[in-house]
């Protein structure tokens, strides 16, 4: 059996479309670890309730990107599929279309790890709200430095469906 | 014979499987979230109201992610532009 | 001979089993509030009624996702759109 | 020569095999119930009813994606759709 | 030449793996239990009888989805419906 | 020529391999038991004859399903019904 | 007709997106470390430089196998000794 | 021309590779005894001796399945029945 | 026509990947590692050097298994005992 | 056309990239005790020497899996038996 080449695609494509979603446990985790310890803090400090809860959101947001990010490659790997016009070997362009799926899962480990800080920051600014600025500024500091891998991790996915090399 | 198309739906399948593995997340994160808010309610009952918002507001936060991979699954099921 | 419609089952099989992977999520994070919940009730056996509400309100939530899993293995199984 | 039927049959036994995964999910979760129920009972002997209690209650809702994942299993084991 | 059937026992060989990775939740939680159980030990020793048997009714309960991975298990090697 | 019986032991020693995973679980489950433990024995010296037992009593709960992926190993490897 | 190259190409691309997948390491544990930092830094503001220095130069140090893994990927893609 | 025997070696060689990821589990929770341990040891420094023996005792049970890895990984290798 | 050489560097590009994989470990360790050393400068900014000098010789021994994945890795890319 | 050994040789490349997995626990495990290390050296800053030792002897145990993991990649690389 033969098929043409854009049947070779499209199969990769849902494959690395679905690996792509399991990202998705990355925010799951540690926007609930933000929210649990954002409930725990508003209990001990109810007359902190807008500070906690605007920390915790922010944190949150922050950890929200890989997320985006593995429904993003999904989506295009579905509806805009640049590999799909790709000239060359289909086993090539098929295994570029699971990889980047598969490089999106990194996305998992920053935004767990964002989540995390977002919690503690949260909690943080609960029992010290006076310093809600560096508390924040740190939050946000240490969650960029976390969020590289995600991007390397995007970049090598952009690269492989954009401007590949093997291709 | 298999088809093309038949190929296309037999792999979008197991891509709708996949997606849902996301689900992980937020069952973890959102247990956690309750265990949290069932701790807080217990030391300080007067606060349950604002206690219970936030876990509940957090939470929706967190299934975010669940529900992309069902649309990506539900997509792959239902509305699949390769098929 | 294969048909491709048999090629189809046959994957909506494994699908099935990938997506109700899912549930490791909700099962640990129900665990976790479990857990809490069984602490806080030690400590304030007074406030059990508002610990276990939440507890379990709580756990509702962090169920779905293991739900959405066992929906789309549900529909792969026997409302099967390619088939 | 292979056929469809027994096609579907193997990737059944894969994806029955697939779908009992999820039952790590409940594992860690009651386990972590176990461990702060037993902390509880230790702190307050005299609430172990209530704790225990609590303790059994959250772990029968952590139980079920668990059992989501024998029912897929099962039902592709013994009461196929899809042959 | 490969028969069906043969084939049919290759998958379910691997099926018989992949469902005794549940073992890994059990593992996690009933030795989390065991940690919890030990250190409530230590801090009231008068209480042994209480802890102990609160943490091995927890692991009792955390134990079943391991379990269930290995009855699949054993269905998949010694009562596979499939041949 | 591969026959059918060499691509079910192929099979097999990917599945006895598979299985071992689920040996991840005790080691982590107990590792922490023994952190635990040597935490407890360091406060309470007096107490260490208790701790160590709860904590070989709970780690040997915890190592069941890890024995388990060995059986199901075992049995594919050496007492394989398919072959 | 695949040629050998081809299939090379192939699963060097698959390998990178594998060898990517080490970014759940750094990822989760710089994250921890922020939130320890940002912690520390509500409580002691006074010690902010120490503590975010320690906590970059700990980040630092666990951003390493990410890097590895970015390497090894950009290797196959670019500098790929197969091709 | 590839015979049964030869493929059978081959899915030994990646069977054995699965079989020592179990060493995941002793790794963490060995490494969780170790920083309870020097712990405990900061605080009660004359109390080495019992905590560094309850700790060695702890993970000597938590290697055990790591070795059942690799002694499956080496009967694979070394004593492999299928061949 | 794909020749065995061919066969041997794709498969060797992708256990390269694979190998990567274990750099999840020392990043979430030392991730940890930066965070408890975070803390720990906060509460004794005094004993920074102490601190940081611990932290990172802890982190130096984490490191080793993301080591061997790298040479692993490079071995298959530019040491192939098969090729 | 491939022959049997190169099948072999492929396969063994992926299962070496497989084994160096195991890497992920000593990884983490180690990281918590560099972490808990420098909290507690950061406290009882008079009582290093033993916390450092500690420390190092738990995290040599941690190591052994990941030892195990490179030994079995280093004989499928290196000392091959089915080749
Ligand atoms: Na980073
Ligand atoms: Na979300
Ligand atoms: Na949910
Ligand atoms: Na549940
Ligand atoms: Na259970
Ligand atoms: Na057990
Ligand atoms: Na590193
Ligand atoms: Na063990
Ligand atoms: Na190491
Ligand atoms: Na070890």
């Amino acid at each position: 059996m033969s098929y043409d080449t854009k049947v070779i695609i499209a199969c990769a494509s849902v494959l690395g479309a679905g690996l792509a979603m399991i990202a998705g446990i990355g925010p799951g985790i540690g926007q609930g670890f933000a929210a649990g310890k954002g409930a725990q803090a508003i209990g001990d400090n109810p007359e902190q309730g807008k500070g906690i809860t605007s920390t915790m959101l922010l944190g949150a947001a922050v950890a929200e990107t890989s997320g985006i990010l593995a429904l993003v490659v999904a989506l295009i790997l579905i509806f805009a599929n640049p590999l799909m016009n790709a000239t060359g070997g289909v086993l090539i362009i098929g295994g570029s279309a699971i990889a980047a799926g598969i490089s999106m899962l990194s996305g998992l480990g920053p935004s767990i790890g964002q989540g995390y800080a977002a919690g503690k920051a949260a909690e943080t600014v609960g029992t010290n709200p006076k310093n809600k600025p560096h508390v924040t500024m740190l939050m946000l500091m240490g969650q960029a430095v976390a969020q590289t891998t995600g991007i390397l991790a995007l970049v090598i996915a952009l690269i492989l469906l954009y401007a590949n090399p093997l291709v | 014979m298999i088809t093309g198309i038949e190929l296309i739906k037999a792999c979008s399948a197991i891509g709708a499987g996949l997606a849902m593995i996301a689900g992980i997340g937020p069952g973890i994160g959102q247990g956690y979230a309750a265990g949290k808010g069932a701790e807080a309610v217990g030391r300080q009952p007067e606060a349950q109201g604002d206690i219970t918002r936030t876990m509940l507001l957090g939470a929706a936060v967190a299934e975010t992610t669940g529900i992309y991979g069902l649309i990506v699954a539900m997509i792959l099921l239902f509305a699949n532009p390769f098929i």
